[in-house]
Order: structure tokens, then C-alpha cells, then sequence
């Protein structure tokens, strides 16, 4: 079930300069909503912007969510701007979240920027006795987030935090020493070029991956074809909002 | 409150109230029962439909322009026959008019989609001649007086059902549209289909959709969308269902008073999927406010200027 | 900084940089002067000009819409003759080509008033054939291919200048025009004028503008003039001035990457007067920071996908 | 001269329910602003609402002007959200002022609801010996604001204040018991009706009346010909952005 709902703010954190977590209060937008798993929000109640932004459900704590976000345009600004106490009005739990059934001993979280806004609520679904290792991609020092995270790796564009260089290699050189063991799953969302990385190396160690993507959409669920995206196993497209965002990596074409 | 007409009249069919739902912004009909009683609506507008699966244009298909979108989908959808089989049952079930949009290659095609859905209990089928995003038949066909006519003129004689052409606004005179369209025994015209546009990328220097042009909607452009509904109003007399921009009851009496029997609304529901149903009710106050006690008293009540 | 060249050339017309400000919403040219030097702009295209002053349509003449306006100005001028007298003088004494647009009910008309002005030190003529709020030329010539090419023919036989013919948005293929234009003997092609437009008034039940119809500029119509800035490139090797919808140097950025040689501020002089200023440096700045150091490396630079 | 500038709201009072009023300060709008003048304001840095939307100086002090408005659509809804220290961009001063090089005793201001709003500003340039007698017009009590003025007489549609039926027979009234007295002139503002039995009144009365008037405006500094009125003694029309907004109400067409 999706609903259309007010939900108000409730918290807001600046957490650098551009990016900000923002907690709203909404029985229906929580009690059904899985890690993966977006909503769209209506960032402005006149028609500029007009359409819907999604972002990921980030975290859920009872009936309260969160959603991180870096300012990129007028809808985020909007939403940057957001008073705690007002409203907004959004729609979700929206799309297909990440799988659970599997086996596996070790959860390995690869994140490229804001691609780490759906594991802290993730995490939360990974029982106990697994072990997550996180690894963070980013430009510089600056737009490195840890919010809800642990046992972090980081690798940056300009070396000015961690490994310098790119997230998947840096995940890479840990895995040609080993230091990751068990049976694996690996959880991955950010930029394409980083997603296209990644494949490789889930193809070369033959990794279980789901990754969840990112496409311009109108509607968020189902109703205006506008967010395909490339899959092997399907004649033609699927679509992001509603057979996805989450997708096994193997099975689309980045 | 209940004492308020809103039924309507187009040709044969009668809808509870004026508000459809726009083809290609509305799924198969069923994507949006979660939020609100779909039986409330005047008609549900089926995506195009075509006679084979159509697997639409690579991304991106979509882009937000200033009170408005592009799209270019491509008629990305299941076909008659996957249709038939796997979304008419439930819609059936629903107590609202259903009207099958069609869109097609050639003319042949349109033919036998019509010869396929006819013995469907389907209310209505709206033509689409309009759509700027395919290669072929679409905008091509709409522009095009003699092959509208040709269309409407075999559509109309191989189906019993009221026979609804979508025109494209992208022509010098669209009331010459409305006219053959009339003439060759169309039910209706619905106006209007969306506007040829585009975006760059500046800093890939390509264009944004990978059509490279796309159409638009939203409320960017609801003044050209009434002007077109008014031009053919001012030349023709046939029903007309206006479209383009409608997002709230002010918006959908401005198309009523102008004259259209009925409305669609089309990119509003993406960004507020209960919008039909706050149109419905919005129009019901009005005719109280204002003391009429039924739509059909302002439908063409507009008063030109000299 | 200095050297990036931003000079383009319009057959023979050179200017200092693409950025003009569109017939109509600037004036007579120096009502801006408070706002920023003059001198900085590439041309200043007067308001449209008649044979004998206009008084215009009666209020109300605009009518704000999403992310746009409408407008029925009705030409409203002081005519050619007190134009020569009362504003040419100071507007010749301002550093950036000035271009007089000319609107008329009658091909002789047009050619009246560039033979009055052909001896007075101005750089070139944009001729209006596609005014929607008028009743007479205007749109009914915008919209006839023959007209078009008469109009042009007799302007182009009637002066040395430079004579850019302003194209209407309002027909089905835009790109005839251009093809008439150039054949014609237009040294280029202005691309667009307004779309036909209209607004109710749900109270009144009355159209909002006392012209009932009237044109839509601004943001809203980025999309579809760039769209049909493109057709006629696609089509027609004319030099093409882009307007429509242009707020910042990314807009202007779109259009000049798909191939206008020039564009222009209409509508958000209004809303910011000193636009046309921020877009030629937003320009610059957008060439240094790519690495070009000539604005013509990147006109006409489109990548089309396939 | 006029200014682009940007100016900062230093003070918000909310008068009643739907009627507030802004205080900005900013030099280059005030310095050279007279009564009966108007600033443009950018309500937004989107394009909706696009239009920058025009309000009468309603009182200047040092480099800070007041603008008295009532809530009417996203326009005056945006300047009703603007917090204490936001910004925006203004042009003015606009327009042609009251004129005052005449001989008068008394002066007379008619305002019809938010019609007052250029008086206090004009109260200012009244000089002392002169008397002012106020008339306010209102629908009902609540659209009755007195904010800078003196000497006040209400009149309100349905009797909830003062005079009950319009603030034109209120004045009329007032005439035929000869309450006001020496040489007079009347300064008007208000919606079209009232302008227009004004207009009967003083020519009845032989009164010398100068009224601000409104019209639906785009650019309004004079160069999109969006604003004009019909005049007597012009070919034509004038424009209410820059041979206006005051006129003398003998020369109009209403
Ligand atoms: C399923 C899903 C989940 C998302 N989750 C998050 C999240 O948790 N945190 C987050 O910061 N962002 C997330 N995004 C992206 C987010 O929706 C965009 O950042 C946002 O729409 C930008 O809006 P804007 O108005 O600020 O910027 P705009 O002005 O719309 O765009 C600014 C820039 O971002 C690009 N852009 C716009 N929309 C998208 C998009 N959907 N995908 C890629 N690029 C886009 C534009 O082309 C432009 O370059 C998600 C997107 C999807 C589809
Ligand atoms: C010279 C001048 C001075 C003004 N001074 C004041 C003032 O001091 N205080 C004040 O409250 N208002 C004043 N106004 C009117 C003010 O500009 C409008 O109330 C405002 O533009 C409404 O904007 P909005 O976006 O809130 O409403 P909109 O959504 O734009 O309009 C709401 C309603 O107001 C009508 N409207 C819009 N603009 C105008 C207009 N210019 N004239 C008449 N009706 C209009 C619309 O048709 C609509 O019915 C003045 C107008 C002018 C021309
Ligand atoms: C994403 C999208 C897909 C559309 N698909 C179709 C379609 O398949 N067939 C059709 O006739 N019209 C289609 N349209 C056009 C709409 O039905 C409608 O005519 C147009 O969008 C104008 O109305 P609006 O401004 O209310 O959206 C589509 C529009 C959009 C935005
Ligand atoms: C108020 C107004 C008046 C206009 N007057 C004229 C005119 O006199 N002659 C003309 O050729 N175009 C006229 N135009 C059209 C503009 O020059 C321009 O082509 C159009 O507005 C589209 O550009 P824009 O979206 O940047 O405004 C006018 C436009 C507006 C908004
Ligand atoms: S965003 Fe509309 S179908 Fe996916
Ligand atoms: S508002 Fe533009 S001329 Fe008056």
C-alpha cells in the first residue's frame, strides 16, 4: 500500500555545509516502509518546481523517518529551507527495497556520496550476528557522511580523508588482502560510473550485489514510464520506481 | 449538495461528471486505487495502446522545465492483446466510463486495434494522432488533414463505439482538425495532446531526452491549451474535451466555461495523484457558491470581450 | 578574461556580444538606463514601430500564468515619425547596434516605414509578422507562407540594412518560414514571437485580457521555442536569433549551442532589468571555465542523439 | 533615478488576520521616495509567482519604508512568510507622486480597504497648519486598519464599525452638515467602485482630487505598455506605472 500523506518535520541537521538530514513524523510513511525503499516528496505546494523529488528512506526510528540529502537544485534548497513544524506532502513507502533472503556472513556496504543515504536504515535489517563493512567514496573530506554507520572505510577523490582514490578499489585492495572473509553480499548505491566499477569487481570475485539506482522520474510509481532502465533478463526496459530502485547488478545494464 | 448535476454529455456517452483522466498519466487505469475511490472518476483514459508491445525510448525520458515537464516515453506499453488479458478484467470492474486510447503506425493499424477491442466492454476509444515521440505515425499523422481525416473516417466505420480523436496543438489551425475530424464522423475531439519542446544539457552539449525533443505538458502551458479548445469552439461544433495544465478546479472551469463538455487531467496526477477528485468536489462548490445547480449551466457560458 | 572573444557576426552585421533584448519589452530602448550601461548589450530591438502611432488594446492587456505571462499589447507605439524625432537621437549616441522592429497592417505599410528609416543611422530592421493581438497583419501574415515571402521580398528590395524577419511560433512547420525568409533575401531569422494564449476569469466567466487571446512569453516557453529553434536549424541554413523563455546565461547557453547566433531577453527585463547584463558574463564565465576563448567554438556545438 | 537593490525586511507586524505590514530598510529606495510612489517586489527567486508584484510607500522614516498589504494570492503569501533579516529584490521608487503645490485648508483622505496604505506616507507631507480628515472604508471591522493615521471616520459595509454603507455617503454626509470647511482637497484610494462615486462626489462638490489607481502590471517602469488607463485629455491611454499612479481624478475614465 502507498499513501499520500502530510508529514511533518520534526529535526533538522546540518550536517556539512551542503548536506542535511531532515526527520519527519508519519505512522503511514513508516509502519510498511523496507530499506530501499524511496519517497516522494512535494517540495513546493506551487508549480516551481512542479514535479515530486524522491530520496530514500535513510533511517526509520518508530514513526519517524529520515532523509539525507545535498542541496543540488531548487527542490532540495526548498527542502533545506523547511521550518521544523511545517509540512510536506509525501508520498511512499515507494518501490522495491533490498532482498533478505539470502545467506551470507558478511555484508560489505559500498556507498559513493549520497549513495549512503539507504544503509543506516539498512543495517537495521541485518541480524546480529553478521558483520556490515562499510566503504565510502567521495570528492574530498567535505562530502564524506557517516551518519548511522560503522566500521567505516574511506576513500576520496583528493585523498584529503582516507585512501586516495576510488571507493572500489580501495574495497579491491582489502579483498586481494583478504581481509574479508565468509560468505559476502554487497549492498551498493551511488553514481553509475562507481556502480559500473563495482560490477567488474562483483564479476571478478563472483559477489552477490544489489545495488539500488537513481532515475529522473515524474510519477514514483508506475503510472508515467518516464524511469526506465536497461535489464538483461527483460524484453526492453524496467522501471526504476516500481521494479526497482534496488536491482541485482547483474541483471542491468549500466 | 446532491441536488448538483454534474453529468455530461459527449455524442452517446454519459459520464457521471467531467473529469478524465489523461492517457499515458494514469497507467492501465489502476496504479492509483491506493489513493483515492477510482469509481469517483468521469472516465479513465487508458496509456496508447498499440498492436504489438512497444518497449518506448532508452533513458531519459523525462525533464522538468519551468511549471512543466518534457517527455518523451515513446509509447512504451503492452499492447491490445497483453491489454485485454491482463488490465480490462479488473477495470471492468470499476464503476466509471472506460475509454481506450489508441495509437498506431498506420492507418491499417489503428484499424485493426479498434477490430480487436471492439467486442471489449470498453465505453469509448480516443485516437491518438498527436504523440511527438515515435518515429512513425504520431505527430506525423496529426499534422496531416488528409490522414486525420483518413483515420477518423475508417476508425468511425469499424466500430460502433464513440469515436474520440486527440489532436496535436502543434498545427497553424487546429479548428481545420476539428472540423475534419467532425466531418468524417468523429464523437469528439480531445484538446490537446502535449507541445513539441526540448533542453540542452550545457555542459554535455546533448540534448537532455535521448529523443532528443519531447512533449510538453503541465501548467506551462494551460493558456495555449485554452486557446485551442477556444479556437475550435469559435469554428466547429463538436464536443470538445479539453486538456493541458489542469491542476485544480479553477483551472478545469476555466476549460468549461470556454466551452469543453469535459476534461482530462494529465501531468497533475504525477504530483498529486489525488488531484481528480479535488477537481470533482472543487467544481461541485462552485456550482453552489454560485448558485447553479448544474454543470451543464456553465459549460460555454463564457461572455467574449468585443 | 579579456580574451575570450564574444563577438558574433550576423551576415553582415556584427555585434560585441549575442545578448540583445527583445522588441517589445525594453522600450524605446533607454527606460533601462538606470539599471546598467547600455552599452554592454550586443543590440537593443525597439518596441515594435507602425507608419502612425497605435494606441494599443484597452486594459486589461497582461495576465501573469505559470512561470509566464500573456499579453494583448496591441502594438501600442508612437509610430515612426515621432520615434525618429523623439527617441533615435539618444539612442544613437549609445555604443551597441540598435535594430527598429517594424509591425504593419499591409505590406505597403512595411516597406513605408523602412523607407523612412532607411537613411537614419540604425543597423537593421526586424520585421514583426506575427503579432498575435492585432487584428489586422500580425499572425494572419505570420501564419501564410506567401505573405511572408511577399513582406520579405519587398522589405529586402527596399533598403541596403540588414532585415531579420521575427517568425510566429504559431504554425505547423516553423521551418517553412525560415525557408521562405532565406529565399527571400532575409539576412536572418528571429525565432519566436509569442504563443497564442488565453485566461478566463471563473467569476466573470469572461477571458481575463480585453483582446480575449493574447500571447504567452517567459520561462513557461523555453522548452518549445528551443524546440523550434532546432527544427529550423535542422532544416535551413539561416542565421537564427533565439528568444523565448531566456532568464540566465543557462538558458542562453541552450540556445546557443543548438545553433542561434544570437538570443534575446524578452519578458524578464520585466522581472529582472538587469538580466541581459548577468547573461553576458554568466556567458564569459561559462567559456573560461570550459576552456573556450571564442563564444563561436561553442554556437551550433550540438551533439544530437541518435 | 530608480533602484535595483536588495532590501532587508526589519520588521513584520501582522495587523489582522490577513493584513500585514512589512518594514524594510534600504537607502537607495527611500532616500529620493515620495508619497503616492511604489516599490516592485521580486516575491520569489523562481519563476513562480514570476511577476514582481507592486506596493505603495505606506510610510517612510530614515532609510526604512513600510508596505501595508492584505494576503490575496502566492505573491502576497510569500512577502506574508518572509522572515525578519531575508532579502529581496526591489525596484523603486516608481511611479509620480501626489503633487503639492496647492492651496489648500484641509485635505481629505479616502481610502477604500488597503486604499489607506499610501496615506501615512502622505500624512507626513501635509503640513502642519493643514488639517487631515480621514475616511475609511471597509467591508467589515476586520478589514479596517487605522495604522498611521488621525482624525479617522469608518465607514463599513455591513455596520460592524462605524458608518454602515459606503465611505463616499459617509463623506457626503459629513458635506451636506457642513463639517468640513475652508478650501479642500481630497486624496483618494481604493477599489474602482469607490473611485467612481468619488469622482461624482467631487465633481457635485466642485473638489480638486487626486486618487492612486491600480492596474494589472508587468514591468512597471514603462516598458511593456501592460498598465494602461483611460484618459480625457490624452490620445489614448497613459500608463499607471509612470504617468501614474496618482492622477487627477477629473482626467481619468473610470
Ligand atoms: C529512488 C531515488 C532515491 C533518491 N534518494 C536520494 C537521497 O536519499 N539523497 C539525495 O540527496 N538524493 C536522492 N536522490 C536524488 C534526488 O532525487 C535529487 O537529488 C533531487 O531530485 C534533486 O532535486 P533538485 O530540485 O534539488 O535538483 P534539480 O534542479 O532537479 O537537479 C539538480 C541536478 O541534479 C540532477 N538530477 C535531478 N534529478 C535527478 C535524479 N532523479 N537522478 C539523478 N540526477 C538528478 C539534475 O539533472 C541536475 O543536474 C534519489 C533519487 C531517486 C530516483
Ligand atoms: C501601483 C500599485 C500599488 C499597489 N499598492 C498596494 C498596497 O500598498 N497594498 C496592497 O495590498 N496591494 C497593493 N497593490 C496591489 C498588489 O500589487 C496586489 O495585491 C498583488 O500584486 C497581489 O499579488 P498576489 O500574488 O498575492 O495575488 P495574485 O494571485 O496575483 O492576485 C490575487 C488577486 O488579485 C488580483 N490582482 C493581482 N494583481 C492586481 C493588481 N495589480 N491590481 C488589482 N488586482 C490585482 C488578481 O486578479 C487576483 O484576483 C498595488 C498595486 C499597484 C498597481
Ligand atoms: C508522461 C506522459 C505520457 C503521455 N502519454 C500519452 C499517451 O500515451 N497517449 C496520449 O494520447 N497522450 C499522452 N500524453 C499526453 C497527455 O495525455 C496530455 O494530453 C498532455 O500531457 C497535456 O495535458 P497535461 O498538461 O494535463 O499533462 C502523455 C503525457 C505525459 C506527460
Ligand atoms: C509585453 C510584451 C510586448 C511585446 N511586444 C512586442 C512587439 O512590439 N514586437 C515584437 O516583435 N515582439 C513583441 N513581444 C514579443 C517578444 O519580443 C518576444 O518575442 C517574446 O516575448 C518571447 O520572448 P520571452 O519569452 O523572452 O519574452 C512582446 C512581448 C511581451 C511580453
Ligand atoms: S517515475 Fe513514473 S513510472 Fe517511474
Ligand atoms: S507596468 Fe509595464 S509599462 Fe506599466
Amino acid at each position: 500500500m502507498m499513501y499520500q500523506t502530510q508529514a511533518e518535520v520534526i529535526d533538522k541537521k546540518v550536517l556539512t555545509d551542503q548536506i542535511i538530514l531532515l526527520t519527519f513524523r508519519s505512522k503511514l510513511l513508516t509502519e510498511e516502509s523496507k530499506p530501499g525503499q524511496f519517497v516522494n516528496i512535494r517540495v513546493s505546494e506551487t508549480c516551481y518546481p512542479y514535479l515530486r523529488r524522491p530520496f530514500s528512506y535513510c533511517d526509520v526510528v518508530g514513526d519517524t523517518f529520515k532523509i539525507l540529502f545535498t542541496i543540488s537544485g531548487q527542490g532540495t534548497k526548498a527542502l533545506a529551507n523547511a521550518n521544523i513544524g511545517s509540512k510536506f506532502d509525501i508520498i511512499g513507502p515507494l518501490g522495491k527495497g533490498f532482498s533478505f533472503d539470502e545467506n551470507f556472513d558478511s555484508a560489505i556496504f559500498v556507498g559513493g556520496g549520497l549513495g549512503i543515504a539507504p544503509f543506516p536504515f539498512l543495517s537495521k535489517y541485518i541480524s546480529g550476528n553478521k558483520k556490515i563493512f562499510t566503504y565510502i567514496g567521495a570528492k574530498n573530506k567535505d562530502y564524506v557522511v557517516t551518519y548511522g554507520l560503522e566500521n567505516i572505510k574511506i576513500a576520496t577523490d583528493d585523498g584529503s580523508l582516507g585512501y586516495k582514490g576510488n571507493v572500489v578499489e580501495l574495497l579491491k585492495n582489502d579483498f586481494q588482502k583478504n581481509l574479508i572473509k565468509g560468505s559476502i553480499k554487497v549492498f551498493g548505491c551511488g553514481p553509475t560510473p562507481m556502480l559500473r566499477a563495482l560490477k567488474l569487481f562483483c564479476e571478478e570475485y563472483n559477489l552477490n550485489c544489489e545495488v539500488s539506482t537513481e532515475a529522473a522520474m515524474a510519477c514514483g510509481f508506475g503510472i508515467c514510464q518516464g524511469c526506465p532502465i536497461e535489464t538483461f533478463n527483460s524484453n526492453g526496459y524496467k522501471l526504476v520506481c516500481k521494479d526497482g530502485p534496488v536491482f541485482n547488478i547483474k541483471d542491468i545494464i549500466l | 449538495m446532491n441536488d448538483i448535476n454534474l453529468k455530461i454529455k459527449i455524442g452517446g456517452l454519459e459520464l457521471k461528471n467531467p473529469v478524465m483522466v489523461a492517457s499515458g498519466t494514469f497507467g492501465y487505469g489502476l496504479e492509483s486505487k491506493d489513493f483515492f475511490d477510482l469509481n469517483r472518476l468521469g472516465a479513465i483514459i487508458t496509456k496508447s495502446l498499440s498492436l504489438k508491445p512497444r518497449i518506448g525510448n532508452p533513458p531519459q525520458r523525462i525533464v522538468e522545465t519551468p511549471s512543466g515537464m518534457l517527455n518523451a516515453i515513446g509509447l512504451a506499453n503492452i499492447g491490445v492483446e497483453n491489454f485485454i488479458k491482463e488490465k480490462l478484467p479488473e477495470l471492468k470492474k470499476l464503476d466509471t466510463k472506460i475509454i481506450v486510447n489508441i495509437a498506431a503506425s498506420s492507418v491499417d493499424e489503428y484499424v485493426e486495434c479498434v477490430k480487436i477491442l471492439n467486442y471489449e466492454d470498453i465505453d469509448a476509444f480516443e485516437i491518438n494522432v498527436s504523440c511527438p515521440n515515435v518515429k512513425e505515425g504520431g505527430l506525423e499523422f496529426g499534422r496531416d488533414l488528409k490522414k486525420v481525416g483518413e483515420i477518423t473516417n475508417k476508425v468511425v466505420a469499424s466500430t460502433n463505439k464513440p469515436v474520440i480523436i486527440k489532436l496535436t496543438p502543434n498545427v497553424t489551425y487546429i479548428s481545420q482538425f476539428a472540423k475534419v475530424a467532425k466531418e468524417e464522423g468523429a464523437t469528439a475531439v480531445s484538446a490537446i495532446n502535449t507541445f513539441v519542446g526540448m533542453a540542452v544539457n550545457i555542459f554535455t552539449r546533448r540534448p537532455k531526452l535521448s529523443h532528443n525533443t519531447g512533449g510538453l505538458s503541465g501548467p506551462a502551458i494551460k493558456p495555449l491549451a485554452l486557446a485551442k479548445v477556444y479556437e475550435i469552439l469559435q469554428n466547429v461544433d463538436i464536443p470538445v474535451i479539453g486538456i493541458g495544465g489542469i491542476t485544480n478546479s479553477e483551472d478545469a472551469l476555466e476549460f468549461l466555461i470556454t466551452g469543453a463538455k469535459a476534461i482530462q487531467v494529465g501531468t497533475h496526477n504525477f504530483v498529486d495523484p489525488s488531484a481528480p477528485v479535488k477537481i470533482i468536489d472543487g467544481i461541485r462548490d462552485y456550482l453552489q457558491k454560485f448558485g447553479f445547480n448544474d454543470i451543464n449551466q456553465i459549460i460555454g457560458s463564457l461572455q467574449v470581450n468585443q
